[in-house]
């Protein structure tokens, strides 16, 4: 779950972490007694995206009828096509340099990596590997005093600031552990009148994990079909193709796309429907998928945990409460496949047992090749 | 021979009087696992499918020689079921649970790495030797003995090329599920190691997706390492970039790990790719080695 | 640095672990309204040494005149050697079942071991090892929820006695690590009442993180000599023989006492001035010895980082202060060897190569058989 | 040959800027030691005792291939210390600091063994082979090349056997000072299985003291692990059980780690025990062996 930048910035400043003075509005009017009070100011889209001023999100002003047209060109606008509901109005800090600074949990490490650089700021994914510094951190033995000040050196840090980031970082760890975090992200980590300021903030909580996190606010990002999917326990994303996809397992899933593909098909969405999906489960993923008036649907199972009679149940299930007037092709192989295509078989349906067949019948349906 | 569990490999199930665990366990045992204990806190001194039940892994070690050890523990106590198995001295745990978060799973992994013990998953379906033990949820009757070995991060689509390997009449020797999370045990590049060294194993096929770097990193160890001809199927040729796609490990993030860069990345390695699934059985006939 | 157990109790009120509602009084008129509000009492006398039950130090009352005529009894008396100036007085609890509880640092493990046993209280040194629980605590992994079901099942711990112990002991292990602890030890933990409660502590805390205690009551165990070595940095331990001695390293200082002894003398105390100290330590500690009126004193030094020419100047100065009339016999080897014996022989006095010789002429001085 | 370092190892100097590092470091050159870096934060770009010094241990790792290190830090900081160093790859650390709290060692020596590194110490005098390298405090004059190998737990009682051995013409191949905390990394028996397989040693001799139970472990292991003949002196014979003797490994615990208790086991072991130090250099003689 990404968090917004007032979000993240919330949680900086639970941790100690120095962020800029400002508040969050969700009306222009607003803007303006924040204005009056900051002085100077940054005006801040909130979006769940990078490269916002390049998208024309972030803008400036030094009095209250500025910052009030400014909110005014931004909320309820689209950046990066992502509506902004809200605004973030911040003092405008006297910069002196851009740091980048991120702990990320990284798969071939299976542990947090750390990731700094002197080059923070708008084009950090254009600065070259040699200058972005990696140090994977142990996560039994954490952020030690050595690992802060060497993280500084590198970064060139000094004096009061190298200080100041030793301190930070340390608060930083903390955040990414307590709560969770797939990534915590600070660009720009800004230096300014000889503070070192959190001027960004980039937190990704771990789906996993939120249900240890009840503190935290929650962002949705998916759409609604996305999000009934959820409810029931399957992964679903909607794609701009006809052809309706639900299959068994994420990688089996997106080799179904592949195929659908090759032969000339296009999906209308990718639905996992998981390890072990009941008939509960697999009739609501079958209704769902109807609801997206597909010109037909693929059910493509190699039944595992699942079992292949529950798949055809759900589908009966289905059937028999509503019409069902797209044509649907059933692939069953696996756990059980006897019983399912039986099932299916009784009610004069035919069970493929090879994907390759299955794949061509459907994408010659859809494009009304065949009955 | 086969890798990392053969027909001596004593295994105890942990979580084994759950619905998942009963269930497995039976299938284990009917494909030929020697399960010699089942862990279950509170429930020492039963029994599961005629497998003595202990309340914890150490009980059961100190009762059974134990050298492997599977998982079906709801996720929010997997870690701390997996440190307890990791303490009491396994040196191969399976863990069959998904959902697990990420810093229980960095931190089972570190526990594991400093302990010597190997991780299987999570977000696995498991591993097979075929014909020897299983210990995982994949259905029994496609695992039989072959000269195949597989590795692949994904279940079912496993089982697809299984399955078509075995309509084609071809057996594998070990099938591993690396599992699907961004955090696992073994990666590719550990696999390979042991397949290379398998002489029951005569050609290795590595089932990817898109996302993360694992594959671009097999693709080099595979160029100075294996001799063993590998083919490789990738998944994900067609999915929109940035979507979440089920797991983690299918979000393609900063530009890396595209299709096409894992594909160019294993044809310079001498890989043999399938575009499709169901094409790796006519590319291992065409290599002509059986 | 051992605490008394009612400051033990202290730190585990502060912890969360169970204790006996109690109070400690110094004087033993404050026993009878405290007896009053408890009811029936257990009187403990507070001493730094195991065994005081054995010794008549834990004694029972039921009303306020007999337990101030126990804490008369006990308050300004000795117990295995030690003064008592302190009483605790404490409820009487129901005891069902004693337990034994401790996690100490272990040198061949070189981290924590948690022990435990079904069979606490007076006598846990004759419990036999089987009857003992011993668990090594990974200090990067700490206690886990399944070391204390492990822990609870091995003490045949059941229902919510099992859910107080599993509560209970990382609280134990958080105050041991936080506290920089040598050992923790309850002993007895009791079940009363449904309830685990720690009836007694034990705590040591490594002397060496004292400096990063602050907040913890200091507790002096040494007596006035031993304070004054300590002061300035030096180890002394005094003992009942005639021949004073200092050495330089723990070991060379046993074994200065081995050969002492091995030639008839009996050392009069122990002084490991350590490696490198310096002109004015050296000093100090020599002031030290003659303070305690030996009938010989054995300087031997092997210098490694002690330098010989600075133990010479050492006793010359002190020699020039003050009249030592008791015989010195020095032994110097090592760092700048040459430039000490020279200082030590320019003012007649001669310095020893061999440790032997140099002990055997010490003996016989303590002895009056030589001048 | 000799033991854990020898004639190659290039050693980094943490704490090289400071009145001891900077003595210690002046010795140990002379000495012969390889010392191709210090470390000083903040220091970084200067020279010390002509050698260059570094921010960093990283920094120093990164300009120079080191093999061991020595701290001179303390005791405050060097737990951050001993980490960076292990972090940073070193393999062989050797602790000279004193005073580090028990809690701080056991993070240290837990970090080392995840990383495969060797701590000798803390407070520990060091280890020398002689006349090839020497890492620690001990005056260089005593130690010249033989056939003794010794490992003790305390310092000035080495020097003295050393120097007692060195006056009768036995020479030393490596000396090991284990250190005097509770928590040390080495023990007797890493030291002892080295010993065992360095042909340049010929005859092993073992320094300990009463408290703790490390002789009696050694004496177990020798029995079964050593053909080369032991010598024993152990100090403490006449040491008040209970009594603080300065470091804690002295406290005499619940009865165990007794002198005679020590001396039975290394006895009934084969070990020839020297009552006094000085006897020492007689039961080599006796041995016959040179």
């Amino acid at each position: 779950m990404k968090l917004f930048e007032y979000m993240g910035k919330d949680l900086f400043r639970q941790y100690g972490i120095p962020t800029p003075k400002g508040k969050v509005i969700r009306t222009a009017g607003e803007a303006g007694p924040v204005t009056e009070e900051l002085g100077n100011v940054v005006i801040k889209t909130q979006i769940l995206s990078g490269k916002r001023g390049k998208a024309g999100g972030i803008k400036f002003a030094d009095q209250s009828s500025d910052a009030i047209e400014a909110a005014n060109s931004i909320l309820g606008k689209e950046f990066n096509g992502l509506v902004a509901e809200e605004v973030l109005i911040e003092e405008k800090l006297p910069i002196e340099k851009e740091l980048y600074l991120a702990i990320v949990m990284e798969g071939s490490l299976r542990g947090p990596i750390l990731l700094a650089s002197q080059y923070g700021g708008m084009d950090i994914e254009e600065v070259p590997e040699a200058n972005i510094i990696k140090m994977p951190i142990d996560i039994h033995v954490g952020i030690q005093p050595y690992l802060c000040r060497e993280i500084a050196r590198k970064l060139e840090l000094t004096g009061d600031i190298q200080q100041q980031f030793s301190k930070m970082l340390p608060n930083l760890y903390r955040l990414f552990k307590e709560r969770d975090c797939e990534m915590v992200e600070i660009n720009p980590l800004v230096i300014a009148d000889g503070k070192l300021v959190a001027a960004d903030a980039k937190i990704t909580i771990d789906d996993e994990a939120l249900y240890r996190q009840p503190d935290l606010p929650k962002v949705e990002e998916r759409n609604e079909a996305e999000q009934k999917a959820h409810a029931i326990g399957l992964s679903f994303v909607q794609l701009d193709g006809d052809i309706a996809i639900m299959a068994n397992g994420a990688g089996i899933t997106m080799a179904t796309l592949d195929v659908i593909n090759h032969y000339g098909g296009s999906p209308a969405n990718f639905l996992d429907a998981g390890g072990g999906a009941n008939v509960e489960q697999t009739a609501a993923a079958l209704e769902l998928l109807l609801s997206t008036n597909p010109k037909a649907i693929f059910i493509n199972i190699f039944g595992g945990i699942t079992r292949c009679d529950d798949v055809a149940r759900a589908f009966l299930q289905v059937n028999s409460q509503k019409s069902i007037d797209v044509p649907v092709v059933i692939r069953l192989v696996g756990t059980n496949q006897e019983a399912g295509v039986k099932l299916l078989q009784e009610q004069g349906i035919v069970a493929y047992e090879h994907m390759q067949e299955a794949a061509m019948k459907t994408v010659a349906l859809a494009k009304g090749m065949v009955e | 021979m086969a890798i990392f569990i053969n027909s001596d490999t004593r295994v105890v199930v942990q979580g084994i009087t759950g619905k998942q665990g009963r269930f497995h366990t039976q299938q284990m045992l009917k494909y030929g696992t020697k399960i010699v204990a089942g862990v279950s806190p509170g429930k020492g001194g039963q029994e599961a499918e005629g497998v003595p039940v202990y309340d914890s892994v150490f009980a059961a070690a100190k009762e059974h020689q134990v050298d492997a050890g599977v998982l079906f523990i709801p996720a929010a106590f997997a870690k701390d079921a997996a440190l307890e198995a990791i303490d009491a001295g396994l040196k191969l745990l399976v863990c069959i649970t998904e959902h697990i978060p990420l810093h229980d799973a960095a931190e089972i992994m570190a526990f594991a790495k400093k302990r010597g013990a190997t991780i299987v998953g999570p977000n696995t379906f498991g591993i097979v030797s075929s014909g020897q033990c299983k210990i995982g949820i994949m259905p029994n009757q496609f695992f039989t003995p072959g000269p195949v070995g597989i590795v692949a991060r994904s279940g079912t689509l496993s089982y697809e090329i299984v399955g078509n390997l075995s309509h084609a009449g071809f057996g594998t020797s070990t099938v591993v599920g690396m599992g699907g999370d961004r955090i696992v045990g073994l990666n590719f590049i550990d696999v390979l190691t042991q397949f290379e060294q398998d002489p029951d194993t005569k050609v290795i096929i590595l089932v990817g997706e898109i996302g993360g770097s694992s594959e671009e990193e097999a693709a080099e160890y595979i160029k100075e390492n294996i001799s063993k001809p590998v083919v490789a199927y990738i998944a994900g040729q067609s999915a929109p970039p940035g979507k979440r796609m089920g797991h983690a490990g299918a979000i393609i993030e900063r530009g890396k790990g595209t299709y096409q860069g894992k594909i160019d990345a294993l044809k310079a390695a001498g890989v043999h790719v399938a575009a499709l699934p169901y094409e790796v059985p006519n590319i291992i006939r065409e290599l002509n080695i059986f």
